[in-house]
């Protein structure tokens, strides 16, 4: 078994409103920062999983994200995973 | 169990190495509180032992500066159930029931991370008020901001007014009240102070203390981590400087809220105490375990063992003195006898809140940490010394040097306004988009909300039995302004509003607790004014009968060496008998006659007003003198006629006099009036105690003035209520509409666009 | 015969009293249930009521939603009986997918405590059975995320089958169609976001939250009568009991 | 002039309490997933971003995690950088 450090990122589905994106967005101007477009927001979950290899990791990632971490209705997820020194 | 290897850790054999001067400095000890600490174990304390009395003697949890002063408040009254100095107040409110309260402030840390430092804030508070045995039912913020044109200032606001509700409605307390301010006095260093109430059944009441030797000290709630380590002694105690070091020093000191935790905790507590399960209770919160383990001991005249490694943590390798004085959240200490571990733990379990025996309360008054069971003592310390033996200073005090001018300076001078429905209606600040964000609701209590001159509360709780159709009232007051001009008259007229807005929903006022938000003590001119405002306060109590029931003293509020203006913030208990509809309200009844009801004389003065302060940047002039004895009597009126329910609406006078009163009963009901008589724009801005405002039916009108006069009070009559607009003649003629829109947009266009990721 | 309904506790939960109490108030009886139960026995309706199960983390619902009380819970609703989540127990039945959509965070980015003005669209469901279409309500809201969002799939078949239960007359929250409220196909699962426990009494402003729960025990009672479904509730009949999520107390 | 996508993961600085990982992980047992663990939360944040090259394109979205998405007080910032194709 080794293991893999995972990070997951909750994103809102396109077509998902995204009003704390907006939100930022529209400050940025104000701010100094006209450059800044296209604000998304989303969820950062970092987690460690143990597992015989990577695919094998990326699938219980990928499980959990399914039934836990993600609200499919309005969210899908991108999985990235590093096998972890131990 | 604890015996172990007995004997202090450095009874001459192995004293350690001598902390040096730049140890106890760094841990915010002076050279002769150093030597104190050494002449009172009689030899060289350990680094340990050091870490704990510079926790608990910090001015935060000593109040080293201030107790010489504050022994001046009244403490005693009929009602009082506990006074100062336990976790809350306790008062009873009849029908078997009491009510435990309290305030306190969480300044520093809401300066730096808003957010958090507010949530952490009421967390704090909370544990207070269940400590006490009581079921934590209603939170109030009175909160003071730099000006909304500043960008920071916008930040904080923001900021805290989410930490506040993010915490407060997940935590599952409403938030049914406070008060918001904005001014250049707290740009640097904004107040954020936070206020519990909660009802108990007299006879649950505990309190936090151990006794029987043999018995468990049991740590309930969070894991306990690096974060808030010695931060009573270096955040709450020390202001702000430009220092971007000293800044960033600081910032470890900062915690993250955990509601949910909370919420757990308050349940598995409550359910304990229903239970008997435990002998004695107490919160960590500053100086964490420090202050829980050697404050339960001492007030029990005992002493305990703590196994400092029995303490679960988030982090690995930390220093038992880190482990001592961590600030971790959401963490409780419970004393508990042998046979009741085994249920103490199976309740704990059941709402899934971690639970450790970490102590053994001992005879003898020992404070001994030990690593292990059995195993090496790390400190050994007279647990009553930590607390009874701080010091105590009295520190110089001066009036500052610019009293008589500033005083003589009267804004009664400025040019009276062009066009004085203008500045009316830059006065008006509607808070709702403040206190929309909070539940104001839960537990079904709530009969004036949020938006009242005070908060109306049923007594009823879920585990409270009883209250049979009594309420309580609500209200936290403070005036900067009124504070900077006269400390002393400024205070005592914040205690006598205070009392008047409760009695605004028809409710006795009962007792009072307060948070003394002020500079650095170091600066003669603060202490001055510490002193002064704790005599009008103790002056304005005595008078009206309010007991102060507890406290908190929060110093160093400064910023690159400017100082804040005092401002000490009263809350005010109110009572009602028995509550049979909601009281009128703020608010005007088309038809009715508006009436001004007041203490006979009243001259109301410009001077420190919010008209001068805010529109014309003037802070100088006299405060309008109070009559106390009328003041009271006026109180005792106003609770009479509303639990009558003779008039249709009422709001007290307060900050921007008689125009401001008027416009927000209107602005309350939409419906307006037509006034005369009020003499310019002093008459219209200025202010005075003692004032109070009525919507009377025309057919009452000669029993509203009897019993005012019989009272040796004057009733005025200004007008009539009715129609679309807000008509004082000569002054003003404005829409009620447009009023209310231009209070309705302040906080929203400052702060509704405030984003956060 | 008085009417039993089961008013689920999760930790975090904190509308429960409240929810016991104004059920009293509309003239049933109710009690609490653990949400380590997974037995519903002598209960004729659930609700699950508002607060912070779970501290609402990761998302409002997501957690909850697996406690052991939710299998029964689901028997319950798939057997015809009334079950009603209000404000977080809406956002815990569409995680549960026991209805549709999501909620999402309020448009203003804003925690909103107010009353609202809202309207009953449909008498076909447990909530608003006899209750005239069209009539008007004040019933305070107070959530962050009561934004509730669909694809236009839902919407639609929510529209055709008749399941909008009530409507915000002053949208407050950014929901899709003004949806206060909905309910599953039988109308014998109901979400709505508003507290009618909130509008149960003249002390507290409004008595119209009572008009809504004095139908659900109208439902409760008269099973048969029941909006949509012939089915009579059926307790469920799990066995066993335990903890959800781990006891963390040790001693040492 | 490019255009670059950034991705910013806003993390609570290490030692600062994560209640929302520790709940998440807490349930994770009950849930069949007692292989996953060190369930840290943060924000997920997408933006476009114009700028001469990488380098000052990164530069930029730091400043903006300095000055707006963060608090240094309890948070830091990850960024990570894409060129978009136009
Ligand atoms: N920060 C706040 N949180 C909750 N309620 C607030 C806040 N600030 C003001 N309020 C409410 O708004 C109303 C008006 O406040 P204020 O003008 O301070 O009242 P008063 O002048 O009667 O003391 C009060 O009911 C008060 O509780
Ligand atoms: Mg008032």
């Amino acid at each position: 078994m080794s293991r893999f450090a995972a990070l997951v990122e909750v994103r809102l589905r396109p077509g998902i409103a995204d009003p704390a994106g907006t939100t930022i967005e529209r400050s940025l101007a104000a701010l100094g920062f006209a450059d800044v477009s296209g604000v998304r927001t989303g969820k950062a979950i970092r987690l460690e999983v143990e597992a015989d290899d990577a695919a094998a990791a990326r699938s219980r990632v990928e499980e959990l994200c399914r039934r836990f971490l993600t609200n499919p209705v309005i969210e899908d997820a991108l999985v990235s995973l590093e096998e972890q020194a131990r | 169990m604890g015996a172990g290897r007995s004997g202090p850790p450095a009874d001459g054999d192995d004293p350690g190495p001598a902390p040096d001067v730049a140890l106890h400095r760094g841990l915010g000890l002076t050279d002769s509180e150093a030597s104190a600490i050494e002449a009172l174990l009689g030899r060289v304390p350990n680094h340990l032992e050091l870490a704990l009395y510079a926790v608990m003697w910090s001015e935060h949890c000593s109040y080293k500066s201030s107790r010489v002063h504050l022994r001046r408040l009244p403490t005693e009254g009929p009602g009082v159930l506990v006074g100062p100095g336990e976790n809350a107040g306790v008062v009873d409110a009849g029908g078997g029931i009491a009510v435990a309260l309290r305030i306190e402030s969480h300044n520093h840390p809401s300066a730096i991370e808003p957010y958090q430092g507010a949530a952490t804030g009421v967390g704090g508070i909370i544990r207070d008020i269940f400590t006490m045995g009581a079921r934590p039912i209603a939170l109030m913020d009175p909160l003071r901001f730099g000006p909304l044109d500043d960008e920071r200032s916008r930040w904080v606001a923001a900021g805290v007014v989410a930490g506040i509700a993010g915490y407060g409605n997940a935590v599952g307390v409403p938030t049914v009240g406070g008060e918001l301010v904005f001014d250049q006095a707290y740009a640097g260093n904004p107040l954020v102070n936070v206020l519990c109430v909660g009802l108990l059944p007299v006879e649950r009441l505990v309190l936090g203390r151990a006794g029987g030797v043999g018995n468990l000290a049991v740590l309930l709630g969070s894991a306990t981590g690096r974060d808030g380590i010695g931060g009573v002694s270096v955040l709450a105690s020390a202001g702000f400087t430009d220092d971007v070091v000293a800044e960033e020093a600081k910032r470890p000191n900062v915690q993250v809220g955990d509601p949910f935790e909370e919420k757990r905790l308050i349940e598995a507590c409550l359910q304990l105490l229903d239970e008997g399960l435990v002998v004695g209770i107490q919160d960590l919160g500053g100086a964490g375990l420090a202050c829980a383990t050697s404050e339960t001991a001492s007030r029990g005249g005992v002493g305990m063992d703590v196994d400092v490694s029995a303490v679960r943590r988030r982090e690995p390798a930390m220093e038992p003195w880190e482990v001592m004085t961590s600030e971790s959240q959401e963490r409780m200490l419970a004393i508990v006898t042998p046979e009741n571990l085994g249920r103490v733990l199976e309740v704990c379990g059941r709402w899934e809140v971690a639970a450790s025996r970490v102590g053994v309360v001992t005879a003898g008054g020992r404070l001994r940490i030990l690593d292990g069971w059995g195993g090496e003592v790390l400190a050994d310390v007279p647990a009553a010394s930590l607390h009874e033996d701080a010091p105590l200073y009295d520190r110089p005090r001066r009036a500052p040097a610019d009293r008589g001018a500033r005083a003589a300076d009267d804004p009664g001078r400025l040019p009276a306004p062009e066009d004085p429905g203008k500045d009316l209606e830059m006065l008006l600040v509607d808070p709702a988009w403040v206190y929309r964000q909070y539940d104001h609701q839960l537990f079904l209590n709530t009969v004036v909300a949020p938006g009242g001159d005070a908060a109306l509360l049923r007594l009823h709780a879920p585990g409270v039995p009883g209250g049979d159709g009594r309420a309580l009232a609500l209200s936290a007051d403070g005036n900067g302004y009124w504070c900077a001009a006269d400390p002393r008259a400024g205070t005592a007229a914040v205690v006598a509003e205070s009392a008047l807005n409760v009695a605004c929903v028809g409710a006795r006022p009962v007792a009072v607790v307060n948070c003394l938000n002020f500079g650095n003590p170091e600066h003669p001119e603060v202490m001055w004014q510490l002193s002064e405002a704790i005599d009008g306060m103790a002056e304005a109590c005595r008078s009206l009968g309010l007991p102060v029931v507890g406290g908190n003293v929060s110093l160093y509020n400064e910023s690159a060496g400017a100082d804040i203006d005092p401002t000490p913030v009263v809350a005010t208990l109110g009572l009602v008998e028995e509550l049979r509809s909601p009281p009128p309200g703020v608010g005007l009844v088309a038809g009715e006659v508006v009436l001004l009801v007041q203490a006979p004389g009243a001259a109301p003065s410009l001077g420190a007003s919010q008209w001068a302060v805010r529109l014309r940047g003037h802070r100088g002039g006299r405060l309008a003198p109070l009559d106390l004895a009328a003041h009271r009597r006026l109180v005792e009126v106003v609770v009479g006629l509303v639990a009558a329910g003779v008039p249709g609406g009422v709001h007290d006078v307060a900050g921007g006099g008689l125009g401001v009163a008027l416009a927000e009963m209107a602005i309350a009901s939409g419906v307006g009036a037509r006034v005369a008589g009020v003499d310019g724009h002093v008459g219209l801005f200025g202010e005075a105690p003692s004032r109070v405002v009525l919507s009377v039916p025309p057919g009452r009108v000669g029993e509203v003035i009897d019993a005012v006069v019989a009272a040796g009070l004057e009733a005025v009559e200004l007008g009539t209520a009715g129609g679309e607009r807000l008509v004082i003649e000569g002054l003003v003629d404005r829409g009620v509409d447009g009023l209310r829109q231009a209070a309705a947009r302040v906080l929203p266009d400052a702060l509704g666009a405030v984003g956060s990721a | 015969m008085s009417v039993t309904v089961g008013v689920v506790v999760f930790p975090g939960t904190n509308c429960e009293h409240d929810v016991v109490e104004a059920v009293a108030r509309a003239g049933g009886e109710a009690r609490t249930v653990w949400h380590a139960d997974r037995r519903l026995t002598g209960v004729d309706a659930v609700v699950l009521p508002g607060g912070f199960a779970h501290g609402d983390y990761l998302r409002p619902g997501a957690i909850a939603r697996f406690s052991p009380v939710m299998a029964a819970v689901e028997e319950l609703a798939r057997a015809g009986g009334p079950v009603v989540g209000i404000c977080n127990g809406f956002q815990i039945l569409t995680e549960a997918h026991l209805l549709p959509g999501a909620l999402q965070k309020n448009r203003g980015l804003a925690f909103v405590c107010a009353p609202a003005e809202l309207e009953v669209v449909t008498d076909r469901s447990v909530l608003t059975a006899g209750v005239a279409v069209g009539r008007r309500l004040r019933v305070p809201v107070n959530h962050f995320e009561g934004n509730f969002t669909c694809d236009p799939s839902t919407l639609a078949e929510l529209v055709d089958q008749d399941r909008i239960v009530l409507r915000y007359v002053h949208n407050p929250n950014g929901s899709v169609a003004d949806i206060a409220g909905i309910s599953n196909e039988a109308g014998n699962v109901v979400g709505l976001m508003p507290h009618p426990e909130r509008a149960s009494d003249p002390l507290l402003g409004s008595e119209d939250g009572l008009v809504l729960l004095a139908a659900l025990l109208a439902s409760a009672g008269a099973p048969m009568a029941s909006p949509r479904s012939g089915a009579p509730p059926v307790p469920s009949d799990g066995s066993g009991s335990g903890a959800f999520g781990a006891v963390a107390a040790a001693a040492t």
